[in-house]
């Protein structure tokens, strides 16, 4: 019941799977509230994660979520970029010299990437951003695993909270980001990074839940 | 989508080609990662200005770099901010030991990856100093919000940093400068017509026959309101009434007028809206000093304007006075 | 139509108060008759350099007004030349004693205009030389018909005979020297949208969303034959191919390149082409020694381009490097 | 059956009104194969012309034909400033010093200022261009006169002439004039300026006809 570095790679290969699927939706959602490109720019980089993964001989969890987050950061750009950069060197950082991690750890990982976010982009729960589908996520993760769920159900919980969050974005004003700019008009619209946040939840629950 | 473009991927990499070849005596184009600098970088002694931002709104950042104005720029994708490692690498590409200046437009992604280059180069032992610019008064500033966002006073605050420069002031007399050009620059835009992100394919917002989108910014993000066209007089008033408000402008003053096209615009009508404009300021007997009537900040093939009025004084006037000589501003060299 | 005018009818009138505001030290605008002239005319001794043609082609010709270029031009309404006692008016405001040059575009309204206007011009004792510019490989030439249109062309006859006039050059030397450009220029261009002429209020041809017109004049004319949308690298390659045949050039020919914007499309795209232009050159071992991108003979916000190729030599080389100061073009002034 | 001031000048304020009609037409016409200017382009020249024309105390009928020829020229621009600023210029020198005309005089100097337009613009019968609907108009109104037809039915000829030289134009490809840059796409259309003339002989044919 841990969680190895080639979980953590489909996990990562997923979710880029799941980006480029969602490409044009997530940039559409950006049309209306953004720039049309949020698609686009996840899917640059995860290209690049993807690549920059392909016959790595890297055993280090850690080391590999740094890597993924160091990629995007040189390759995403836009709010997007540094964000989900962060995230994942933040989460890496509990995780260096590990080959396998268990669920606790990786819950912890979680939570201190999405601290990270948190910090670079000083954005609150309801601003209407990525974290209103990410800090639920987390607070699932972690009391599903207190109340003695394994991974799999945590990881179940986490991505229905992220879908709650991710749907509880339309009706907000956003207060960060480029939607903030909008003002009132940014009601109604689903946010784009709330929505990648979640599918990025799903592509967890989707593959590490076997392991589990 | 009607462009004249290979492939949606490439439209950066292709046109930093085009200006590779186009300005080989004059700018330094690295390809990987993407940045501009001036052919002579690093000047010793000089504070190097950078600037960068999305692509797209050509001739702004590439098109500002050059003796006068920016040592260097780093060209994201469209509408999308350049990463840190460009940042990074035209920093020290450009650093003459005498500091280096981000000038950064607010939207959060800019915010964030110049942060994350100025504490990269700082590591490198290159001092660096930040100033954001936050002009549009379209967009209601809070402490809880992201802010205004950076529209036309980036390109005067670039012209105006980048002659102070020269002169070889300091990189905190550079930096309050910038700061104070922020201060006394204000602007509002709006949009005829929407545009069309190459790698999204549609237009970002559409726009009935008989709409226009006012307090748009420079991405193709809808704007404050959409309303009816109205002949240029009306738009002028518009764009101008909010901004002269914000500036507290009165009689006696002395103001840059900075109509900007978006891209899709002709020259002709932005004469237009200038001539508009002199009547406007004329009426409240505030005096334009200085001009400039042109696409400098654009927003791809978008058909619309921007004004940007920048309060002057002698300093500042003699600064946009100072030489330029960019493939985008040239006068004096 | 969505257009940031007041009214049609005033497009031109409300344009020129906006150039005569905004470069009031450098240009005198006359409102009855339309013209623009150097605000130093007439310069004793030059020859004086008149241009002239339908508005909606800005910056030309009216952009192109100052030191080392034209000494007037003259604005028709939109699309439509001007008439003569526009041209007359110009004529005797800018002579200088040592004769006038008018550059004409080869278009049978500016023909006729033109020489009506010389005619007058004369009988008032003035000396007048025409040379007509018929650049556009686009459309066949015949003694039978009206011949090839002025385009690109003209802004280069404008900027490099009007630094030979400076030189103090004689009307002869400045006539044959423009005669020998419009020989060695030729150009060609292509549409991806119409433009709509204010006072027709429709574009003046519909194009499907997958299409683009090819071999397109400034004027809004439909062009030689329509085809499906084509990547830059084709569309650049169906635009100098003809060219390239028709100038006979060679390996080791230099050339000045010139990708004018036709109103609406972004300076990003032209740098694309561009980029393309130089690989096709250069894959003929045709040198770029000089080049200029940018909209400069427009067609209002027709989205599009051309394509112009000039053959160089050092004479040519050298006069286009001279300093020139106008609102559209500046350099080394 | 002579034609007096007051009726050359009833035919011009009346072919102006014409003009205002059909100016929309004119410019679609001209979109198709010109620059979508042909009918805004006279309009301005009428509209300028009818102003002089304001209680004029002119009385001669070359002098007025003359002004209203150099009010186009100054007014209209484009190739149709000159073509029929040169056709009134032309038409009044013959009528200088008339208060009133034979309708000889009048189609003598319709013919010279027919002859003026292809003096200047150097186009021949069949290059699609105004050409085509003013010389078998000049052509008819002459052969009537001579067969003994009085002016209102020469007239009516003439217009007739005129309409079928326009209509003729359609198949034409271009010679002269902007349609020539379409080549082979100028056939099947009507060209604007054969139009515009067929209308100031229709013009001639209602209001003169009236005095004949
Ligand atoms: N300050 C912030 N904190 C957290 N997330 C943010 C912040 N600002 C923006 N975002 C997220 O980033 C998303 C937009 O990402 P993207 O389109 O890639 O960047 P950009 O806005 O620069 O074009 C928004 O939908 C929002 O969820
Ligand atoms: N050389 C010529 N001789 C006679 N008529 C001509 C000639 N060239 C053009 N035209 C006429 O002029 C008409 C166009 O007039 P207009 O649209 O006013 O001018 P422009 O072509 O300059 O826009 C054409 O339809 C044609 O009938
Ligand atoms: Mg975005
Ligand atoms: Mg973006
Ligand atoms: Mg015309
Ligand atoms: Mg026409």
């Amino acid at each position: 019941m841990t969680v190895g570095h080639d979980d953590v790679v489909g996990w990562i290969r997923a979710f880029a799977a799941v980006v480029e699927d969602n490409r044009a939706y997530l940039t559409k959602l950006d049309s209306a509230i953004g720039d049309a490109d949020h698609g686009s720019n996840l899917h640059r980089g995860f290209q690049a994660v993807v690549a920059k993964l392909e016959g790595t001989e890297e055993n280090d969890v850690g080391k590999t979520l740094k890597t993924v987050g160091m990629t995007l950061v040189s390759k995403v750009g836009g709010a997007g970029g540094p964000l989900y950069g962060t995230l994942f060197m933040q989460m890496g950082g509990p995780l260096t010299g590990k080959a396998e991690v268990t669920p606790q750890e990786f819950a912890a990982a979680l939570e201190s990437g999405v601290k990270g976010v948190q910090a670079r982009g000083k954005a609150e729960l309801e601003d209407k951003t990525m974290l209103d589908a990410l800090l639920p996520a987390v607070d699932a993760i972690s009391s599903s695993l207190a109340t003695g769920a394994n991974l799999q159900e945590a990881l179940e919980r986490a991505a229905e909270a992220a879908a709650k969050g991710m749907e509880a974005t339309t009706p907000m004003v956003a207060k960060k980001g480029r939607a903030s700019y909008l003002g009132e008009r940014s009601a109604g619209h689903q946010d784009p990074g709330a929505t990648s946040s979640y599918l990025l939840l799903k592509a967890a629950s989707d593959t590490l839940s076997k392991v589990a | 989508m009607k462009k004249l473009i290979n492939n949606p991927d490439d439209v950066v990499t292709d046109a930093l080609r085009g200006i590779a070849a186009a300005h080989g005596g004059a700018l330094e184009v690295a390809i990987d990662p993407h940045y501009i600098t001036r052919a002579d970088a690093p000047v010793q002694g000089k504070v190097a200005l950078v600037s960068g931002g999305g692509s797209g709104h050509e001739p702004m950042h590439g098109g500002f770099v050059g003796m006068g104005m920016l040592d260097a720029a780093c060209p994201g994708e469209v509408f999308t901010s350049p990463t840190p490692d460009q940042m990074l690498e035209a920093t020290k590409a450009v650093d003459g030991g005498a500091g280096v200046l981000h000038i950064v437009k607010n939207y959060t992604g800019d915010i964030l990856n110049f942060e994350m280059a100025a504490d990269l180069a700082r590591e490198e032992d290159i001092e660096v100093e930040a100033v954001v610019i936050d002009d549009d008064v379209a967009v209601q500033d809070s402490l809880y919000t992201a802010g205004r966002r950076g529209v036309g006073t980036t390109v005067l605050a670039e012209k105006i940093c980048g002659a102070a420069a020269e002169e070889r002031r300091s990189l905190k007399e550079v930096a309050d400068l910038c700061r104070r050009v922020n201060d006394g620059g204000k602007s509002m835009g709006m949009a005829l017509t929407s545009c069309v992100v190459p790698s999204a394919g549609e237009p970002t917002f559409e726009l009935g026959d008989d709409e226009m989108e006012i307090g748009i910014g420079i991405h193709g993000e809808p704007g404050r309101e959409r309303v009816a066209l109205e002949p240029a007089a009306q738009v002028v008033e518009r764009l101008a009434a909010p901004i002269l408000e914000d500036l507290s402008l009165s009689g006696g003053d002395s103001v840059l007028a900075f109509v900007n096209g978006m891209g899709g615009t002709p020259l002709i009508e932005l004469y237009i809206v200038y001539s508009e404009l002199v009547k406007l300021l004329g009426g409240r007997d505030i005096a334009i000093e200085r001009n400039l009537i042109g696409p400098y900040i654009t927003s791809l093939e978008m058909a619309g304007c921007s004004i940007t009025l920048l309060k002057l004084d002698d300093e500042l006037t003699s600064l946009w006075d100072a030489p330029v000589n960019t493939p985008g501003l040239r006068w004096g060299a």
